[in-house]
């Protein structure tokens, strides 16, 4: 091996919870591996299963996805909705072969700094240990 | 037994489109190829005497009724009224439909459900192969057996139960409810739903599940008819030939063929009757059911429903349960999180 | 073999908004390689494939006139993906052209005649290319009378301002620019395009007309030449339909048995009578 | 020439080596599929015809005309035209001459078509099983025509192995000669044997006539005859990506950061997307304008600007459609016009 496989992951964070505990994990000078590219959304209700999908094709090797905690969202139920969205888009992909780890859900508050690191580094090491993302990604020419 | 059912849809739909309670009945007809039946539309007293019924009957004849229902943007007091139209229905037809109404996309109260109860129907494919290839001339099924007539004159006979789809094998809804003519005839026994296929999948190694799914999907040569041919599939626009923005490319690439059904399959959760229209749709003979089956089943396990025959009620993905199920959320520093 | 598909570097030299809706802008192109500047050999009446990597193609008119040395205009309207994109790229960007495609007005029968030329709305580029090509000193001995019609619904929807001055006080073209409906500030013409076409009532005696414009100005514009007594076969137009390759080969663009891209763009009204009218 | 079954492996293992061999192959789903054979490949018969036709060979579903890098061209890609195709059924081949019409016509050549066209060589197999689908005679074709073959093999008699070939093309006759270490002559008589087999294929098929659906279209372009002969249609492509002479396609780009890739990709008439204006005009809004274009298209346009009707009478779209439109009785509701 010559060098070590740097997983790219793109983050979906929520902008009321998750972004702000990424925030404060940030001003808290938590440390976390830099492997993530964080996209805000206005609410995890917000994210179309396409979002993930195009993440991997585009060359993402893992995705993570945050909302805020049931019961927390600041639209009351968007990410109750989401939830089951997410639950049936995690299995389908797992049913067809994309590694279960690949795509990952979580909730994460605004004032869980540390959970949100804890989350990133988790996240970082399980794709890492996956290696590179190929099956949905799509090589162009 | 059946020339009796075609008999009682026909005198079913007569007074119907006599009386003027539909100005059309969508039912079924004989084919071109003296073998399967094939959608019909009966607008005319003179077209009744062209439905027929036997088990060749597959087509999921709900995918016309948003179509049929489709009225040009309409002025605010002068809206054209929506017609009424009635349906012959095996029992999957019919849960599309109901699954359709759920979604607004007619109401009712304008449709006429003649529900005709399903011994299971008999699969071409099947057929066909076992009669290597060649096709098939005519066709006749006794309830027990059915025998078959290829072109070359060659007659071959199978097991009823051995040429009958797969997903009316698996049919838990042999017997439509809620139609408002339900035409009288045997039905067969309800069976197992056919999650084992899944199970049986989800025991295999992801690499092996890819290239399952990767191999038999490299066939495919984006024409739609998987999407075309399922009722629940209406979009004006769909995801896979929108333009801006363009989520996948328009061609039969591995990636963008294996997004398309993924997504495809992922927007029938709560709402595939399992009725494998997509399936036999095919012209490359793709096997989705092993993918479809497992959105079904999941939609199943995890929130208990199936679409069923009750019109009222959200559909599963468009609501909530406090206590929904969440252990797929990774949990960080938890042990073997995510699932 | 010359490979159609491929399309010529060029450069966006210059970008002019035309109108006050800013949804429609000139850009003017220049070639970023001498031998496709000298190739790119076209009459007024053709267009071209616009393209931006990433963003895909968009068929426009050509809008200058080969009498016009060294660049070519393309007045584009932002509808699309690729024009939504073009509208947002600068002077000094990269881009791509294929062409010239499709077939231009037919010019060796316009040679002698009158010419009555009548446009409405964004469909005047094309016109625009045609009147250049006519009122060059090295062509417009070679026509006879050349009368123009030129509407819109506003004064902020006139394309090519300065030229449209030009023209208007020129001797060697009758130009009429007229609007739907009066506006305050407005001093020229109002009425509808068939309608000031019928006052002015040019001769049809050894004329051709040359009409581009939406569709129902088309419907009522004409009754009138034919009223005046052009035959159908003297009255030119210009389709439009969605088009990809340009060349005759990907089968979207088709009226009937004829491509647009093809055969087309310009047809006679003789023509386009016995087609169906799917554009 | 006589091919015998003994020596096919050795002349596909021979062709196979020489140039990008494409013959039917055995598909999971029953059926068969062109694909690029080698020197193990089974020639599956095709029965009934492939699932698609020789068409994918030539203009496959997406084929990338550039790659580019920001706004520069990077790449063109070049093209192989170094290729066999083994045991197309004779509707195929004659489909072909078609196809080379479009993409060689115009006044513009199709490089990427016809390069691959130029030097290829189809061996077209004479077809002893005519399906009740089929019709190829009521559009001019037969069983064992050679429009479009460079050479005919057909079967030595009935269910035999071994195969006649016979070239029909000199190019036909150049691969013969060049791969003559795997055949044997063929005997005096084998042609008159061959023409009777024809003949008694031929004579399995019901002959129709379509001579007066021209007209009748042409007169009928709003008959509400096609909104009946539509109803059922559900608006996918599987009739036209099946059928060897529909060539409708798309150019899309596809990015990744800056670099891509322009493709060209099948697409149908019968898509509602197809002919639709930026601006929101689409001027086939409506299934039964779809469906009269690509009949229109096949039956009436063609022969007017390629003086031919463009349809082999394959069948392929009569035994692919969900619904069971079947084209034959479509053209003869037309004909029924009053």
């Amino acid at each position: 091996m010559s060098e070590a496989f740097e997983p790219k992951i793109v983050a979906f964070l929520c902008n009321w919870c998750s972004y702000a505990g990424a925030d404060l994990a940030g001003v808290s000078r938590l440390q976390y591996p830099p492997n993530i590219r964080v996209v805000r959304v206005p609410c995890s209700g917000r994210i179309n299963p396409l979002f993930i999908l195009a993440a991997l094709q585009n060359g993402a090797d893992g995705v993570l996805v945050s909302g805020c905690h049931p019961g927390d969202c600041h639209y009351l139920s968007g990410n109750l909705v989401a939830r089951r969205k997410f639950n049936t888009i995690k299995d389908l992909l797992a049913y067809v072969g994309i590694e279960e780890k690949r795509v990952q859900f979580s909730w994460v508050s605004a004032s869980e700094g540390g959970r949100f690191s804890d989350l990133v580094r988790q996240v970082s090491e399980d794709v890492q240990k996956l290696g590179p993302q190929r099956r949905l990604s799509k090589e162009i020419a | 037994m059946s020339a009796a059912i075609r008999d009682a849809i026909r005198a079913a739909a007569r007074p119907l489109l006599a009386e003027g309670k539909v100005s059309l009945i969508v039912g079924y007809e004989r084919g071109s190829n003296g073998y399967r039946c094939r959608p019909s539309f009966a607008a005319r007293a003179g077209d009744i005497d062209r439905l027929e019924w036997d088990s060749t009957c597959s087509n999921n004849l709900a995918v016309f009724l948003p179509g049929l229902f489709q009225r040009p943007p309409q002025k605010k007091g002068q809206e054209t009224p929506l017609p009424r139209i009635a349906f012959v229905a095996k029992a999957c037809d019919l849960r599309s439909i109901v699954a359709l109404v759920k979604e607004l996309q007619a109401p009712r109260g304008n449709l006429v459900l003649i529900g005709v109860p399903c011994t299971g129907m008999v699969d071409e494919r099947t057929v066909r192969e076992a009669v290597g290839g060649a096709e098939v001339a005519s066709f006749a099924d006794d309830g027990k057996a059915v025998v078959v007539r290829t072109a070359a004159g060659a007659e071959h006979r199978f097991e009823r139960e051995a040429v009958v789809q797969h997903a009316c094998r698996c049919c838990q809804f042999p017997v439509p409810q809620g139609a408002d003519v339900t035409v009288e005839g045997p039905a067969r026994t309800p069976g197992d739903n056919g999650d084992g296929l899944v199970k049986d999948i989800e025991k295999l190694p992801p690499a092996e599940r890819w290239a399952r799914f990767s191999a038999e999907m490299s066939r495919c040569i984006r024409c739609y008819a998987c999407r075309q041919a399922c009722p629940t599939c209406y979009c004006k626009e769909c995801f896979a030939e929108q333009n801006n923005p363009a989520w996948i490319g328009v061609g039969a690439e591995q990636t963008d063929v294996s997004i398309f059904h993924i997504v495809r399959i992922f927007h029938q959760a709560g709402r595939c009757v399992e009725c494998d229209a997509c399936l036999r749709a095919c012209p490359m003979g793709i096997d989705l059911r092993t993918w479809t089956k497992k959105i079904a089943a999941d939609v199943r396990a995890l929130y208990g429903f199936t679409p069923d025959f009750d019109p009222t009620g959200k559909p599963p993905l468009v609501t909530f349960k406090e206590d929904d199920a969440q252990e797929f959320i990774t949990e960080p520093g938890a042990q073997g999180h995510g699932g | 073999m010359k490979n159609p598909y491929l399309p010529m570097p060029v450069t966006i030299a210059d970008v002019t908004v035309e109108n006050d809706a800013r949804d429609i802008k000139t850009f003017r192109l220049t070639f970023d390689r001498e031998e496709d500047l000298a190739t790119f050999d076209y009459l007024p009446g053709q267009f071209a494939e616009l393209s931006l990597f990433g963003r895909g193609e968009s068929p426009i008119g050509i809008a200058s006139s080969p009498t016009e040395k060294g660049h070519l205009l393309f007045s584009v309207k932002r509808m699309g993906v690729m024009t939504s994109e073009l509208h947002a790229s600068p002077t000094g960007t990269k881009m791509g052209v294929r062409g010239p495609l499709g077939h231009p007005f037919p010019w060796e029968r316009l040679e002698g005649k009158n010419i009555l030329i009548v446009s409405g709305g964004f469909a005047f580029t094309t016109l625009r290319s045609a009147i250049t090509y006519l009122l060059d000193p090295a062509n417009r001995s070679r026509f006879g009378t050349i009368t123009a019609v030129y509407g819109v619904r506003e004064p902020g929807e006139l394309l090519y301002k300065p030229a449209l001055q030009q023209w208007e006080a020129s001797k060697d073209i009758a130009f009429t620019t007229t609007i739907d409906r009066p506006k305050e500030g407005w001093n020229g013409r109002v009425g509808l395009v068939p309608v000031v076409v019928k006052e002015i009532g040019p001769d049809a005696e050894n004329a051709i007309a040359l009409v581009c414009g939406p569709p129902i100005m088309i419907k009522f514009t004409i009754p009138v030449l034919v009223e005046l007594g052009f035959a159908k076969e003297d009255i030119v137009l210009s389709l439009e339909n969605r088009m990809k390759c340009g060349i005759g080969k990907c089968g979207r663009c088709n009226v009937g048995s004829q491509y647009v891209c093809l055969h087309g763009p310009v047809f006679t009204w003789a023509q386009l009578e016995k087609l169906p009218a799917e554009y | 020439m006589v091919l015998e079954a003994r020596s096919l492996a050795a002349f596909v293992e021979s062709v196979a080596k020489a140039a990008k061999l494409f013959v039917p192959e055995a598909d999971p789903a029953g059926g068969t599929i062109f694909a690029e054979a080698t020197s193990a490949t089974a020639i599956a018969p095709t029965v009934p015809n492939t699932r698609l036709s020789v068409k994918s060979v030539f203009f496959p579903q997406r084929e990338v005309l550039l790659s580019y890098k920001e706004s520069a061209i990077e790449a063109v890609p070049g093209v192989d035209g170094n290729l066999v195709v083994f045991g197309a059924r004779p509707c195929d081949a004659r489909a072909m001459t078609w196809m080379d019409e479009v993409f060689g016509g115009g006044g513009r050549e199709d490089p990427y078509f016809v390069e691959r066209r130029r030097a290829a060589v189809i061996v077209a197999m004479g077809c002893d099983e005519p399906c009740a689908s089929c019709f190829c005679t009521s559009v001019g074709g037969s069983p064992y025509g050679t429009e479009g073959a460079d050479v005919l093999a057909s079967r030595m008699g009935a269910g035999a192995a071994d195969l006649l070939l016979e070239p029909v093309t000199e190019k036909g006759a150049s691969f013969l000669a060049k791969h003559a270490g795997q055949l044997k002559p063929a005997a005096a008589d084998a042609p008159s044997a061959r023409q009777a087999r024809e003949k008694a294929a031929a004579s399995r098929m019901k002959v129709l006539d379509f001579s007066g659906v021209k007209p009748k279209m042409d007169a009928g372009f709003e008959s509400p005859a096609w909104d009946a002969i539509t109803r059922s249609c559900l608006g996918c492509g599987a009739c036209t990506y099946v059928c060897p002479t529909c060539h409708c396609f798309d150019i899309t780009d596809e990015s990744r950061g800056d670099r891509g890739v322009r493709v060209r990709t099948w697409d149908a008439c019968q898509y509602s997307l197809f002919t639709l204006h930026a601006s929101g005009h689409n001027p086939r809004s409506h299934k039964r304008a779809r469906m009269r274009q690509r009949l229109m298209h096949k039956y009436s346009y063609a022969p007017e600007t390629a003086k031919a009707v463009f349809c082999s009478g394959c069948g392929r779209c009569v035994r692919s459609c969900p619904v069971n439109l079947d084209i034959r009785e479509m053209l003869a509701a037309l004909e029924d016009l009053a």
